[in-house]
């Protein structure tokens, strides 16, 4: 049950991020959105690797290796996420880049003002 | 007002498409196959507690080789996109004041107290990566906060670019090595078992997935901080 | 050891190592650098060199493992044939792109070792997230690289294709959990092992949001508008390496996943197809040399997007091995050859390439690209098109093909545009050009590739690579003076044309000789000319030797290779003129489209007989109608009969004069050959024999058309030009009475207006040399200045018209009594009533040019130079021979055609003897003599009673109202220029359609990634309706 | 009843949260927001973990630590946050009645 809320809430920040990235003209506000859409898939990843009423897969004292196999979540999203957070932020910081070099090229942060090569 | 409309109705498609998803979602009871094989597995071949650590450094290490090398292209990306060499970039606009001012002592005390408690969380986090939640690459991203806090505190502190490029691509080159050595040594590349397994749950065991994690976590932050550094004006 | 170090691991050691190492040696020096650098990339080209050797001697795929266990728990590559293909060239195409990089900062080597890395990743990994990192190295290096080149422009652009690839990744991240989710597995193996699990919405939402993310990353059609601004704005070798490498790693990786969607496979062909149209659509529109790049590089990869699913659903596997790699090597050398050519030009727009023609090796090399790119001989592209229509035809995919063909007559038609654009408009000064080296390396390597993929289609006769190695010894020489050059051309022919023609044997051993002396014959006119023709004589020598080539094909790729060598140099031939280059462009397009229209009948041809030799023609069933009316349609397009005539006048005119004479004379008759293979299958499909009537009357209404226009003419080449068109209508009709003597007269016909054709053109050519004039109005009487042309020309004429005693009148008569023996009245009367027509024409000739007042400026010319008088001569002697002694020529023609083929016809009527032995005496001579005069005199009466001037309109204004005027009034009326105004219709429609698509890219990045997201959901919804299709039944 | 007391004073810590959500939402200009966040969620942050530290008794040093690292960077941080937003001239609400802020640096000759 708590995976489909987390499953749910993951899709609607992927939505609102895309709507964000689709409606401001404000080129900053359209790298929030992209960031925003990126929570969104990361906690999608999550989600998909919860197991009902499971635990971190971490074999301690709390947490014995067969016991573990029926309570511990499903480890390998959360790697995955892991990987995929890493790359969000490379994209997010590359795209803060070029933010910046737009702004110094025209002075404006709108996405209207940068529509040269067309046809 | 097209444009809106078209917006509206992709959004709303997109909905419908992760409604459907959401509504075909059944939890999971138990474990899938690959996942209790790996909670099997990563215990009992590579002596490490924490499964996900195992997988990230070992079983799919190279997933991370290619994410230190996307790490490292963004760093080198960044450079050419704000051309460090190239002419002064950011020429003092008016809604930028002159150089930056430095913040006020309240921040700077701030500082002073909290960057020692980072970096020993940072160091924490980085060298039980193996036994308790956490790894180099988020041992690497609390490093680099602390960097960014001492960036905001003192602006006209200037991170020695030239040591942390070398740090970086030292760090990076000796992760290959390992990999190269895991090849050699042990019975695959990135396999971690070219050091002693040692005793489960001890400081020093599970193979080089230690030393992978530290390695990790220093190039991770000197990355982070590289990058941080091209951004400021 | 050595094994270890050229394993395929060591590729991505190389490139990580090198990757984080490369900062340490710039700490050392620059030179370092580099040579690292270039050090990396050539380990990794030898690595995977290596691998492909031992991959072709059989050893089985290399497994790659890492993580020190078995796939399912780790990341495991794999590098078989197909991988190590794609791994080796797109190594040898960064190999040579390191020229442009190599003194850039280190983190552009950086970037750009990781990039090459990353591709290779792309195509070994057999992990679904690994292929996504993968994809993020390569997408980040390549962020990197656009950041070259800081243009607003381009900062902009670069921003779109952010954008863009961010979120097709994103989608690519989230259809790999969901697959996760349904599946529990990451392996691409297991997967496609385990693909009946993947159902439910999320499986299916997983399988969409994958195809989608790899269909965008190729840049499909309406989602592609970041692409391509991307491909306009971004430095030169780093555009090549998108669209050479990074389109290579992304398609690969949707090869591999193909097993995945199973059931999408014909939507991915038809977005393929869309992406494949419109891209070379919208690419007649573009002026800018980078963008029009961009449009063909995303139209071809949408080409190859189609082959992959429609061969996979034939599963025809050594089908998919040559046409994709033939295709995709194809794209990725010519395409990263021209995009380092627009860097070596410096110049946006398309008219500025003008200045490639002032250095030598360029102009040779873009034309070789030029042509590797839209497919034509000897270049792997047109291995692999041959391959995939023929693969297509056997799986009834017809339109298909018919797609595949449109979109590459889109693409030749601006690919040559540009080509064309460039040789002939003005050139201003150029700068020092840089090194031509990267690019010519591109050019031999698909020179190289092409003759690997002939082999391997099943072309490895080395007679057929003789036309082009002849033009490479005469490229050679360039340096000889052009005299020296043309004997050596012509030596050179004479002795490959005979080694050629040894083996032949009945009607292809005639033919074969009738074009090779022809040529040689016409060509010695090429002689006339002493100025430096750079680039003409290796042009010459391939079209020479190709034309007896062509009798010699056996097999139906052979004989559409030889004919596509033989547009392709009579081409380039034509396009020497500056004035020629809209008329070649025409030319060029209809053969082309001839052509694909015989690839098409040799496809159907394949899928009944099931071989792909000639000799099937014979063999065909009797249902082999469509391969009959296929093979009519394209032969009679380049025949350049009637509607589809509209190429030839120009071709013909504004060529040089030699080459309009060689043209005219020589390569008219290439069709005429394809008919007479063509129409066996005639006789044996039983719908095919009122087709050929069909087939007769097209050949008549050419003739007379052709007269009728011809006498229309002030020009004197278009009158040539169009008398030559309606003398090919007389051949075509000849061919298809289908009887044996209807072959005789056909081939008797096809002699004698070589030789007629061949000395007119020369004599035209001799008097546009000493006037300098071509409209006929303003010469007249150069009888007195220039005798020997006169009397050639007179002969000439007399032979063509028809009038007894030369050959012209017995090749009429055989014609007419074969039409009579065959019950073609209709077409009998239409003979007549053409020659009637053409002999006014001819008669105007003569009159107009030789006889009559001569103009005060022409009294000072001499004679026509020896070598224009010589071939003349020699051509004249041949129409004596013909005409006194026919039967030297009709007897091995008639015991040449197949004596099957005679078996199978009712042979009622006279011998050929006794018809023979008719035609001498007096009565038949003195009986058309009588009938002619009667003619004349009719019209002379009707002319004089002013009746004429009535019908005629007020055009007759002079005192003495001449004959002629009159009949031009009328022809002008009979021959209204229906066919001009549907093909200017027809590309007056494609240039508008192009025009009005365009405006969908509004360059507003925001609108590019609603795009995006609407390609995601149609896909989505395209699926969902396939899905529940194919639950219902 | 210890479990009572600190569930109280976790629900106390909730209530403040979310006064602290309310706050930013009501609130006229920047300043008012950011300092109606900081200092209801320190608050509550503090009240939770007590309540956490009363439940189980064993993990009070951690959570000590813990309430420390909140009191030290929450306040320091919308401190500079403030700072920024006034030195780049952020509006302020209408009805504000003094700015200590920009009448030190006016007196100090806008200097800094």
């Amino acid at each position: 049950m708590i995976s489909r809320i987390v499953l749910t809430t993951g899709l609607l920040l992927v939505l609102i991020g895309l709507w964000g990235m689709l409606t401001h003209r404000n080129i900053l506000r359209i790298i929030i959105g992209f960031s925003l859409m990126g929570t969104g898939t990361h906690i999608v990843i999550v989600a998909i690797g919860y197991v009902a009423n499971g635990t971190a897969p971490i074999i301690d004292r709390a947490l014995s290796v067969s016991e573990a196999i029926s309570r511990a979540v499903d480890p390998v999203p959360s790697a995955l996420a892991v990987t995929a957070i890493v790359i969000g932020m490379a994209v997010t910081a590359v795209m803060l880049a070029y933010a910046i070099r737009l702004y110094e090229s025209k002075k404006t942060l709108s996405i209207d003002a940068f529509t040269e090569s067309k046809w | 007002m097209i444009r809106r409309h078209s917006i509206i109705v992709a959004i709303v498609s997109l909905g419908l498409v992760f409604a459907s998803l959401v509504i075909g979602y059944t939890e999971q009871q138990a474990a899938r196959p690959l996942a209790e094989s790996y909670i099997r597995l990563v215990p009992q071949e590579l002596g490490a507690p924490n499964v996900i650590t195992g997988i990230l450094l070992t079983y799919r290490a190279f997933d991370t080789l290619g994410e230190i090398a996307v790490l490292f292209m963004v760093a080198a990306s960044v450079g050419l996109v704000l051309g460090r060499e190239g002419p002064p970039r950011g020429v003092p606009s008016e809604d930028r004041p002159g150089e930056a001012r430095p913040s006020s002592e309240i921040v700077q005390t701030g500082t002073q107290i909290l960057v020692p408690l980072i970096s020993i969380f940072a160091a924490y986090i980085i060298m039980n990566g193996h036994l308790t939640a956490g790894g180099g690459f988020q041992g690497g991203a609390v490093i680099a906060s602390g960097i960014l806090l001492v960036l905001l505190a003192y602006p006209q502190y200037q991170p020695n670019l030239e040591f942390l490029g070398i740090t970086e691509s030292v760090a990076g080159a000796l992760f290959v090595l390992a990999g190269i050595a895991g090849l050699i040594v042990a019975d695959g590349f990135l396999d971690n078992r070219i050091l002693p397994l040692g005793q489960f749950g001890a400081f020093f065991s599970a193979g080089a997935i230690p030393v992978l994690s530290a390695l990790l976590g220093i190039k991770v932050g000197c990355e982070l901080s590289v990058i941080l550094e091209r951004f400021r004006p | 050891m050595v094994e270890s170090l050229l394993h395929p691991l060591n590729i991505f050691i190389v490139g990580l190592a090198g990757g984080f190492l490369i900062p340490l040696f710039y700490r050392l020096g620059k030179s370092w650098t580099a040579a690292a650098f270039v050090l990396a990339l050539a380990a990794m080209t030898v690595i995977s060199g290596y691998g492909l050797f031992v991959l072709l001697n059989g050893t089985a795929p290399i497994e790659i493992l890492t993580g020190g266990a078995k796939p399912p728990y780790a990341i495991n590559l794999r590098m078989g044939l197909a991988e190590s293909i794609f791994a080796f060239s797109v190594n040898l195409v960064a190999l040579f792109g390191a020229a442009y990089v190599v003194r850039e900062r280190y983190g552009t080597l950086l970037l750009y070792l990781l990039l090459v890395m990353g591709i290779q990743g792309m195509v070994m990994t057999r992990d679904l997230f690994n292929l996504f990192v993968f994809l993020e190295i390569v997408s980040i290096a390549t962020y990197g690289l656009l950041g070259l080149r800081d243009t607003p422009a381009s900062l902009s652009a670069t921003f779109k294709f952010l954008m863009a690839t961010v979120l097709a990744s994103t989608f690519f991240l989230i259809g790999t959990l969901l697959l996760y989710a349904v599946t529990g597995i990451l392996n691409i193996d297991e997967l496609i092992a385990k693909r009946a699990s993947i159902t439910g919405p999320i499986g299916f939402a997983a399988l969409i949001f994958l195809l989608a993310c790899l269909l965008l990353e190729l840049k499909p059609f309406p989602a592609n508008g970041w692409g391509l601004d991307v491909y306009e704005t971004a430095r030169c070798d780093v555009a090549a390496m998108i669209s050479g490498g990074v389109s290579a790693g992304v398609f690969f990786a949707l090869l591999k996943l193909l097993p995945l969607f199973e059931d999408q496979l014909e939507l991915i062909a038809g977005l393929g197809a869309m992406t494949f149209v419109f891209s070379n659509l919208i690419g007649l529109q573009q002026t800018n040399a980078q963008r029009l790049l961009g449009y063909s590089s995303i139209g071809q990869v949408g080409l190859l997007t189609i082959a992959v699913p429609l061969l996979y659903r034939l599963n025809a596997d050594n089908a998919m091995f040559l046409v994709v790699g033939g295709l995709f090597i194809n794209h990725l050398f010519a395409k990263v050859g021209l995009f380092w050519l627009a860097g070596y030009v410096g110049r946006e727009r398309l008219q500025d390439w003008a200045v490639l023609a002032r250095r030598p090796g360029a102009i040779l090399t873009f034309g070789i690209l030029i042509v590797a790119i839209s497919g034509l001989p000897p270049f792997p592209g047109f291995w692999a098109k041959w391959q995939l229509v023929m693969s297509l035809a056997v799986g009834d995919l017809h339109v298909w093909i018919a797609i595949v063909l449109v979109g590459s007559l889109l693409e030749a038609a601006y690919m040559f545009r540009w080509f064309s654009l460039a040789l002939n408009s003005p050139a201003e000064a150029d700068g020092v050009p840089a090194d031509l080296f990267p690019i010519f390396g591109m050019a031999l390597l698909l020179v190289i590739s092409g003759y690997i993929a002939g082999k391997l289609a099943g072309l490895a006769a080395l007679w057929a690579y003789m036309p082009l190695a002849a033009g490479l010894v005469l490229h050679m020489l360039a340096r000889l003076p052009s005299r020296m050059q043309c004997l050596i051309v012509l030596v050179l022919v004479t002795v490959g044309g005979s080694q050629l023609i040894l083996e032949l044997s009945g009607i292809s051993l005639l033919f074969a000789m009738l074009l090779l002396a022809g040529g040689l014959v016409v060509s010695i006119a090429c002689l006339a000319r002493t100025d430096h023709r750079s680039g003409f004589y290796p042009l010459l020598a391939v079209m020479l030797l190709s034309l007896p080539a062509l009798p010699r094909a056996t097999t139906s790729l052979e004989f559409i290779f030889v004919w596509e060598l033989i547009t392709l140099s009579s081409y380039f031939l034509i396009l020497r003129r500056t004035e020629a280059a809209a008329h070649a462009l025409q030319y060029l397009l209809f053969s082309l489209a001839a052509a694909f229209f015989l690839l098409c009948a040799f496809a159907v041809l394949h899928t009944q007989t099931g071989s792909v030799s000639l000799s099937a023609l014979r063999a065909a069933g009797p249902d082999s109608a469509p391969v009959f009316v296929l093979l009519a349609i394209g032969l009679l397009i380049k025949a350049g009969a009637i509607g589809v005539h509209v190429w030839l006048p120009g071709a013909y005119a504004e060529a040089d004069d030699d080459v309009s004479a060689l043209l005219s004379a020589v390569i008219s008759k290439v069709s005429i050959y394809g008919l007479l293979v063509g129409t066996y299958v005639a006789i044996r499909s039983d719908v095919s024999l009122n087709l050929a009537l069909v087939v007769g009357w097209i050949g008549m209404l050419t003739t007379l058309a052709g007269a009728m226009l011809a006498a229309r003419q002030d020009d004197l080449k278009r009158m040539l030009a169009y008398s030559s068109m309606s003398q090919l209508g007389y051949i075509v009709a000849a061919i298809a009475l289908m009887s044996h003597l209807g072959w005789v007269t056909a081939l008797y016909l096809a002699a004698n207006h070589l030789l007629v054709k061949g000395i007119l053109f020369l004599v035209a050519a001799a008097i546009i040399l000493r006037t300098g004039k071509r409209s006929i109005v303003e010469l007249g009487g150069l009888a007195g200045v220039m005798p020997v042309t006169f009397t050639t020309a007179a002969i000439a004429i007399v032979a063509m018209s028809g009038l007894p005693p030369l050959a012209g009148f017995g090749g009429k008569w055989l014609l007419l009594s074969a039409m009579m023996e065959k019950g073609w009245y209709g077409p009998a009367l239409m003979t007549l009533l053409a020659t009637f027509v053409g002999f006014i024409y001819m008669a105007r000739f003569i009159q107009a040019i030789f006889l009559g007042p001569r103009r005060a400026t022409h009294d000072a010319l001499t004679e026509a130079p020896i070598p224009l008088l010589t071939p003349q001569i020699l051509l004249i002697a041949g129409i004596f021979l013909m005409s006194f002694f026919p039967k030297l020529l009709i007897t091995p023609l008639s015991n040449a055609i197949d004596p099957q083929f005679a078996s199978t016809l009712v042979w009622q009527g006279m011998s050929l003897e006794m018809i023979y032995g008719y035609w001498n005496p007096v009565p038949v001579m003195a009986l058309a003599v009588i009938a002619s005069t009667i003619l004349f005199g009719l019209f002379w009466l009707l002319q004089q009673s002013g009746w004429w001037a009535t019908i005629a309109n007020v055009e007759i204004g002079g005192t003495r109202p001449s004959l002629y005027k009159g009949f031009r009034a009328v022809f002008t009326t009979l021959t209204p220029p229906w066919a001009g105004a549907l093909w200017g219709g027809l590309t007056e429609a494609t240039t508008t359609s192009a025009e009005r698509i365009r405006i969908l890219y509004t360059g507003n990045g925001q609108t590019y990634n609603l795009y995006i997201l609407y390609y995601f959901l149609a896909l989505y919804a395209a699926a969902g309706v396939r899905h529940l299709w194919v639950a219902v039944n | 009843m210890t479990d009572l007391i600190g569930s109280v004073l976790v629900l106390l810590g909730a209530i403040f949260h979310f006064s602290a959500g309310l706050g930013m939402l009501r609130m006229p200009d920047v300043y008012t927001r950011m300092q109606a966040g900081t200092k209801a969620s320190t608050l509550g942050n503090t009240l939770v973990l007590a309540g956490l530290a009363i439940h189980h008794p064993g993990w009070s040093l951690k959570l000590l630590i813990i309430v420390y690292f909140v009191l030290m960077t929450n306040p320091v941080s919308s401190h500079a946050l403030a700072r920024a937003a006034h030195s780049i001239r952020i509006p302020m609400a209408g009805d504000t009645g003094i700015d200590v802020l920009r009448d030190g640096r006016q007196e100090a000759g806008g200097g800094t």
